[in-house]
């Protein structure tokens, strides 16, 4: 484990930076006047609300924007990048914070695509030499303590392991500069330290890394150095040391910030009418494209309560809100709502039946992002009595209703016609919430509410599930944030491969109860099932 | 299938867009058609011809005289219909490129019912013809739409394919079962007169078949307005994970569009067969159906944008051809002109990004 | 001839470069104009099926004096426009159409072609000439299935039969006017199995039935054309239809102002409108007994005595379904 | 008996190599991730200029580099359409279809005073790899007596074609670009160059297929010399999910069915119908492998 995996390039001061970068999309200033540097042997974190210009930077710096105005700054000279290649060449790597891996390659093919070993075949073909390939991959798998099957296909291994991938890609290539966009929204609580642990081992081998996070936390336990961002601005820069998390709060929120900590009362009594609201039975699910098959889920949800799913990511928490919503067909069981039966039922069923859903995927699956803000918020009541006449659509009442909808959450837009996409990301989350409480449902089926939303878009939400509870609703909610169950939820369901491995009530809740059965094995012995 | 994507914000809504937009629309619609005349223009000079003198010449022959442009609304007809036809299938994301053969199948069962039927029946032999032929289309598309729903076979490849099956079973069909007696070529017998769709204008030979194409277009313009299942139509194009997250099923929409444009196209089929050829012959169809989708997409699937380009690719068959009588043009001109706006109709010119593309 | 009218030929489907029946009918329109002086423009569309009134209709609007269509399905449109124009002079093929100011040009392609087959009949049995065997068994490859090309080939089998009722005729489509790679494939598999002359009519296609002849010793009959140069010795003889002498000879009529209107005009054997060619590479390999009794039965069908199946005026005849 | 199963095997060979030829290049460019519509207009283009150079040079093997070289050029305009300005590809391909023919008509009437058929005196045809005494070796000696250097050169690459696309960097960066072009671009490649040469390899293949038309045994060019052989060939790797080894299969099938086509149309199989017989099998292909997915997704 002594190797350098990274070779520091001399002693400069900035190894990489930016200086008075300006960049604006039309009319909207994503950078005014951006400055950072980042020393070698630094763990530097930016941190800063949605839309607040970080991925903008980070692209600029990769060589992947050009910028309206200032210049990046490598070894302490100012350079004009023409485009990634470049960037790549002077040691500057990015994983974005989608994963930049082809899914039909192998792991090792996706490793060195773009700097493939070569060696001559038949005397006048160069051909990828696999050999010399595995080699360095292995090697620089065990230099990180990490073994990976390389010859898997990538669209089948575990998120953690692609994640990997993509920044021994960059290693291989010769990075010391290392930009990571949120690394950690998808990973696990251990996943997350073991991360860190590479991540501390290449700055001691001498790497500059950039972190983007929307974890204060993580920034505290990783980075070196921060930088906060706010509206396009660079608003406070300072080592970790000099800065903790409530004055990091403040400048992120300026002067807007509210109290991020609410107050919270004790469950309401669940609203009693003997049976509960949604009653799930001996669920199995195990279609071939599922990351995680389910063997026999039961679960209850009363009226009045908001019921967690825990666990680390990949363990069928996805699968079984699918199912929980008619996104997804099961084997057997029995889910039923108000006491209709509504097993494999189409989503609409369960709408039907006083269901609403708050997908994890805002980008795909919970906006149209091209469409306009009124179909987005409008969305499956178009066959509503109240927006129809006749056979026709009441286009006047349509738009009332949206505008009505945008309102009650506060959702700040332009124009109906505006699209979606135009959205700030919290406001966008906001409109999907917006879009599935409109109808008043009992129960409310909502996964990762508030990924990748800032603070001010997090209180709204938060304090929406809880008023949605404290007038009888349900809700059903799967988050990956853990503070976020045990701020919000009556009682905490864990999941590990596939199966219930415990209930938490509230009066239990603690991050090491949740975190031991999360990691719980729930077969006696490791079962074959691959 | 595939996602709309970026290109169409505003499909949703009714109301006029404003101005920037319009003039957006606008742009995105005579670019392609300006360039394709500049290209043509060049190939005109090359042989020595002058460009100006051959357009207005063009441009007379197409809109010269209440004659012309009857002439020139006839060649359009056909497109109407086709170019509704795959809008409809586009605009919910569904690359539906077999109006072609759903055109020709409609066409030969409404001249098959057109000359088969008793004339005793007189003034309802039409309708029959054209809502068979309606029928007969709708189900041939409904088979596509059926293997995408459910199977999800690529609608490009099976439209593709089953386009050059329709011709084929078309081909045979009027050279076996339905071939004239009396006739030195592959055609059916003359439909009977009273199943004729009357002429508008005469002598033109513009029919009635025109304002049910237009009906077909104001038709659309309603349904993807005014409609739930327009509006459900529109989100499984933007994205149809998304529509099937809010309780839209995207198999029964699939489904539903693709029979849609299955009885456009037997209605064109018919309105042809009965109001143009008067019977079904080879050659029945020119490319209508691929000529429909340029326009479709010059008119990025707008019923305005749909009525013009129909007009246009109208006057350029109608215009293209006769031109030849009063000048030395080739006709491999209109082709020229015809793929070329095909191919800038799909280019998005404003965003060319020639070498390196910054790419988002 | 100046003051004369221009004149218009409307291309029928399959466009010029068809090497059949749009080009030869061209060449001998170009020629009648060249020869008499006057104006005239060939018209080609790409929906020549559904605009065909239109394109009339402009002509005779437009002042042109002579209007003729190649395309068959234009016959019906015509006969009203020539009501409605009467002072235009209108001409239209293969059919017979009403009107007195329409001259109708009738091809006799089915006495073409039953000579064509009466002496491939008699020579595929005779081993003395190169190339031949003993069975008796012809083809003809047809550009598609269609009642225009059916006439050639019923022709062709009624007059491969006069000669031996037991013939074996094979009968296959290219499904295609323009495709010589299959032309050849096809007729190199009707020589494989047993034919020894191939009849083509199918137009671009048939150039690759002609190089498969060559290249496999055997023999193709030409059509439309003197094709027997394409490759001498290996063809056979050409069933030429001179659709040229046709439009050239109405051209010229008109020009004199003597523009057969209200007249049908019959291109048959009698005339030569039809004919098989002068077999200059082939006629020393072919006994004169041979030659002889095809003129015996030409001379029969002009009188009469022969009756020649035709499928565009009387339908498929039972032998050929 | 034996003599037909010679012949047949002869003319399915020769029938396969242009379907064959277009439906490589077809093959590489979709797992490039293009789907090209336009491999008939560019077989034309490639037969036009073979037959051109053919005659000019009297050099088969310049005809053919030529038709393949031109056809390429045609097919890097078409790839730009797509890559760098955007277009659809199926539209732009069909386009490129009519835009090809429509130059190629205007050419031949403008230039060469011709319509439709152009011929050239002193067209070198391709040569037969073999010597003409091997057709006696039973069965295969048809076949091998017929063999030309573009059939050698199709199978040859079928050979080659998955040892390349799984080991050369640009197979390896070809497929990456077909299943994820951001990623390409990520790690700073440029995805649409790969492309390009995607699509210009299909150009390369169809102009090749187009110049065995042209040049096998005819010697002229004819408007109609592909006969819609570029949609059979977009329909052979389609059935072949992209496969080489498949594909060429397919292309044979499709081969033999023309070949055949006389003796079923003999047995009574009426012509218009057989045609779209490989039209059927793609869609009944399709559905079979679709359907069978799902099953095993759901076992
Ligand atoms: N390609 C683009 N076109 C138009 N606007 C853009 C584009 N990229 C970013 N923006 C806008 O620029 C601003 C800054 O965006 P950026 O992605 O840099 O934010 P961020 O800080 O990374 O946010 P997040 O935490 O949500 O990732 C936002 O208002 C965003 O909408
Ligand atoms: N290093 C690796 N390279 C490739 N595949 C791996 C690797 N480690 C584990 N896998 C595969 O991932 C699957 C799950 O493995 P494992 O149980 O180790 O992961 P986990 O951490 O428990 O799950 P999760 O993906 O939810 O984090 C197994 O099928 C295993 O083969
Ligand atoms: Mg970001
Ligand atoms: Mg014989």
């Amino acid at each position: 484990m002594s190797a350098t995996i990274v070779q520091p390039r001399g002693s400069v001061e900035i190894r990489i930076g930016a200086n008075r970068i300006f960049k604006s999309y039309g009319s909207v200033q994503a950078n005014r006047n951006v400055s950072i540097s980042v020393g070698p042997r630094q763990i530097h974190a930016v941190v800063g609300e949605n839309g607040a210009g970080k991925s903008t930077l980070m692209r600029a710096l990769q060589g992947l924007e050009t910028v309206d105005g200032g210049e990046v700054i490598v070894d302490d000279l100012p350079v004009r990048f023409s485009g990634p290649q470049q960037a790549i060449s002077e040691g500057i790597g990015m994983v974005h914070q989608e994963f930049m891996l082809a899914p039909e390659l192998t792991l090792l093919e996706n490793l060195v695509l773009g700097d493939e070993p070569t060696r001559p075949s038949f005397g006048f073909l160069q051909t990828v030499d696999w050999d010399v390939a595995l080699g360095e991959a292995r090697q620089i798998g065990e230099r990180a303590g990490i073994s990976i099957d390389w010859h898997r296909s990538t669209s089948t291994a575990p998120v953690h392991i692609q994640q990997y991938v993509e920044i021994f890609r960059l290693l291989r290539r010769g990075s010391d500069v290392l930009i990571l966009d949120e690394p950690t929204a998808v990973l696990a609580p251990q996943q997350v330290e073991q991360l860190f642990g590479l991540l501390r081992q290449l700055r001691e081998n001498g790497a500059s890394i950039i972190f983007i996070s929307h974890k204060l936390q993580e920034v505290e336990a990783l980075a070196d150095h921060v930088t906060i961002m706010r509206k396009g601005e660079t608003v406070a820069s300072a080592s970790v040391d000099e800065m903790n998390t409530s004055q990091m709060t403040r400048y992120i929120m300026g002067e807007n910030a509210k109290a991020a900590q609410q107050t919270r009362g004790e469950p309401g009594r669940p609203k009693d009418t003997g049976a509960p609201l949604a009653k799930i039975t001996g669920l199995n699910a195990h279609t071939a494209n599922a990351q995680q098959p389910l063997y026999n889920i039961s679960m209850d949800v009363s009226c009045g309560e908001i019921v967690g799913i825990a666990g680390v990511a990949g363990n069928g928490q996805e699968e079984l809100i699918e199912c929980l919503v008619g996104l997804r067909k099961a084997q057997s069981g029995s889910i039923s709502i108000n006491n209709a039966e509504l097993y494999n039922a189409e989503n609409a069923s369960f709408r039907a039946h006083g269901q609403g859903y708050v997908s994890p995927d805002r980008a795909h699956e919970g906006l149209a992002k091209s469409a306009t803000i009124e179909a987005n918020v409008m969305a499956g009541s178009q066959r509503e009595p109240a927006f129809l006449r006749g056979p026709m659509l009441d286009r006047t009442a349509f738009r009332k209703e949206a505008r009505a909808r945008l309102d009650r959450l506060d959702v700040q837009y332009g124009t109906l016609n505006d699209p979606v996409s135009s959205l700030s990301g919290g406001n966008q989350q906001k409109l999907v919430f917006a879009r599935e409480t409109a109808r008043h449902p009992k129960l409310l089926v909502v996964s990762q509410p508030t990924r990748g939303v800032d603070l001010n878009g997090i209180a709204t939400i938060h304090s929406y599930l809880l008023s949605h509870r404290e007038t009888g609703g349900s809700v059903v909610l799967a988050s990956e944030e853990l503070d976020e169950l045990m701020f919000l939820c009556d009682r905490i369901l864990v999941m590990s491969m596939g199966r219930f491995v415990g209930e938490v009530s509230r009066a239990e809740f603690s991050p090491q109860k949740i975190g031991e059965l999360m990691l719980a094995d729930p077969l006696p012995q490791k079962a074959a099932n691959g | 299938m595939v996602d709309g994507g970026s290109e169409n914000v505003v499909a949703i809504d009714a109301r006029p867009p404003r101005w920037t937009l319009a003039a957006e629309n606008a742009m995105r619609f005579s670019l392609p058609v300006l360039l394709a005349f500049l290209a043509g223009a060049v190939l005109l000079l090359a042989i020595g011809e002058n460009p100006v003198a051959i357009y207005q010449l063009m441009l007379s022959e197409g809109f010269g005289s209440e004659r012309r442009i009857a002439a020139t609304l006839s060649a359009s007809t056909p497109l109407l219909f086709t170019a509704v036809a795959t809008a409809v299938c586009f605009r919910s994301g569904v690359f539906n490129v077999g109006v072609d053969g759903a055109f020709v199948l409609g066409g030969l069962g409404a001249a098959v019912i057109g000359y088969a039927l008793p004339v005793a029946l007189g003034w309802t032999i039409a309708p029959l013809a054209i809502g068979s032929a309606m029928l007969i289309a709708a189900f041939w598309l409904w088979v596509p739409g059926v293997l995408l729903a459910k199977l999800e076979v690529d609608e490009v490849v099976s439209t593709l394919m089953l386009n050059f099956v329709a011709l084929g079973i078309s081909g045979f069909l009027v050279n076996s079962v339905f071939l004239s007696e009396t006739s030195g070529n592959n055609t059916t017998e003359t439909i009977h007169e009273v199943a004729e769709l009357s002429r508008l204008l005469p002598p033109s030979t513009l029919h009635s078949g025109f304002l049910l194409g237009l009906l077909c277009v104001l038709g659309y313009a309603f349904w993807t307005q005014r409609t739930p299942q327009g509006f459900e139509a529109a989100l499984v194009g933007f994205n149809n994970r998304f529509a099937r997250s809010v309780g839209i099923s995207v198999p029964g929409t699939i489904i539903l569009v693709m029979i849609i444009s299955g009885l456009v196209s037997g209605a064109g089929g018919a309105a042809h067969a009965l109001g143009q050829v008067h019977k079904f012959s080879d050659g029945f169809s020119a490319g209508y159906g691929f000529t429909g989708m340029a326009i479709a997409l010059l008119a990025r699937n707008s019923a305005i944008g749909i009525l013009l380009g129909a007009i246009l690719f109208g006057a350029l068959a109608s215009a293209g051809t006769t031109v030849q009588l009063f000048s030395d043009i080739p006709l491999d001109i209109v082709n020229v002109i015809e793929g070329t706006v095909m191919i800038f109709a799909v280019v998005e010119l404003g965003r060319l990004t020639l070498w390196r593309g910054t790419g988002q | 001839a100046a003051d004369v009218k221009p004149a218009a030929l409307i291309i029928a489907q399959g466009g010029l470069g068809d090497g059949s029946w749009n080009d030869t009918a061209n060449a001998g329109f170009q020629a009648g104009l060249t020869a008499t002086g006057i104006t005239g423009k060939a018209i080609e569309s790409k929906d020549v099926v559904a605009q065909g009134e239109e394109i009339m209709r402009r002509a005779a609007d437009g002042g042109f004096g002579l209007v003729a269509s190649l395309e068959w399905i234009h016959g019906e449109p015509m006969e009203k426009l020539a009501a409605d124009y009467p002072d235009v002079n209108w001409v239209i093929m293969n059919q017979t159409r009403k009107g007195d100011n329409v001259a109708s040009v009738v091809f006799a392609e089915h006495q073409g072609s039953f000579l064509a087959g009466a002496l491939a009949a008699q020579v595929t049995v005779d081993t003395s000439i190169k190339g031949i065997n003993e069975q008796a068994v012809i083809g003809v490859i047809g550009g598609v299935k269609a009642p225009g090309i059916d006439k050639f080939i019923v022709g062709y089998i009624q007059g491969a039969k006069a000669i031996n009722p037991d013939i074996e005729v094979k009968v296959a489509y290219s499904e295609s006017f323009g495709d010589p790679a299959k032309g050849e494939q096809l007729a190199k598999a009707m020589f494989n199995e047993g034919a020894d002359i191939v009849y083509q009519v199918a137009g671009g296609t048939g150039i690759g039935i002609i190089e498969a002849a060559k290249a496999e010793g055997k023999f193709a009959i030409g059509v439309d054309t003197d094709q027997d140069s394409m490759a001498p010795g290996n063809v056979l003889t050409s069933m030429v239809k001179r659709v040229d002498v046709a439009t050239e000879s109405i051209i010229r009529d008109y020009a004199d102002g003597k523009f057969p209107g209200g007249k049908v005009l019959q291109f048959g054997l009698d005339v030569k409108g039809v004919a098989l060619s002068d077999m200059n590479h082939t006629k020393d390999i072919i006994p004169e007994t041979y030659l002889a009794r095809v003129d015996a039965l030409k001379a029969d069908i002009i009188s009469g005595k022969i009756e020649v199946w035709d499928v565009s005026a009387s339908g498929y005849p039972d032998f050929f379904k | 008996m034996s003599d037909m199963i010679d012949q047949v095997l002869a003319s399915t060979l020769i029938l396969t190599t242009p379907i064959l030829l277009a439906a490589i290049g077809g093959l590489v460019n979709r797992q490039g991730g293009i789907v090209n519509i336009a491999l008939e207009a560019k077989m034309l283009a490639g037969a036009f200029v073979s037959v051109v150079v053919s005659s000019a040079t009297g050099s088969w093997f310049l005809a053919v580099v030529a038709a393949a070289l031109f056809a390429s050029l045609v097919g890097l305009v078409f790839s730009l359409t797509i890559t760098r300005a955007r277009a659809n590809m199926i539209i732009s391909g069909l386009g490129f279809n009519v835009l090809v023919a429509g130059l190629l008509g205007f050419l031949l009437s403008r230039i060469y005073g011709t319509s439709g058929t152009l011929r050239f005196p002193d067209v070198q045809l391709l040569p037969r790899i073999l010597p003409e005494s091997v057709s006696t070796i039973p069965i295969f000696g048809e076949a091998l007596a017929a063999l030309d250097p573009l059939t050698a050169f199709a199978w040859l690459s079928v050979g080659a074609l998955p040892f390349l696309l799984a080991n050369t960097r640009i197979g390896l960066r070809l497929r990456a670009a077909g299943n994820a072009a951001q990623v390409v671009r990520a790690v700073g490649l440029r995805e649409k160059t790969i492309q390009d040469f995607g699509t210009v390899f299909a150009g390369f293949f169809s102009g090749l297929a187009g110049a065995h038309l042209a040049l096998y045994s005819i010697g002229l060019f004819n408007e109609g010399l592909t006969a819609g052989r570029g949609f059979i060939a977009l329909a052979a790797f389609y059935f072949a999910r992209n496969q080489p080894v498949q594909t060429a299969m397919a292309c044979l099938l499709f081969g033999l069915l023309d070949a055949t086509q006389i003796r079923l149309q003999t047995a009574g199989y009426p012509p218009k119908l057989m045609g779209t017989l490989p039209y059927v099998m793609v869609i009944v292909s399709l559905c079979i492998a679709s359907w069978s997915q799902k099953k095993k997704a759901h076992t």
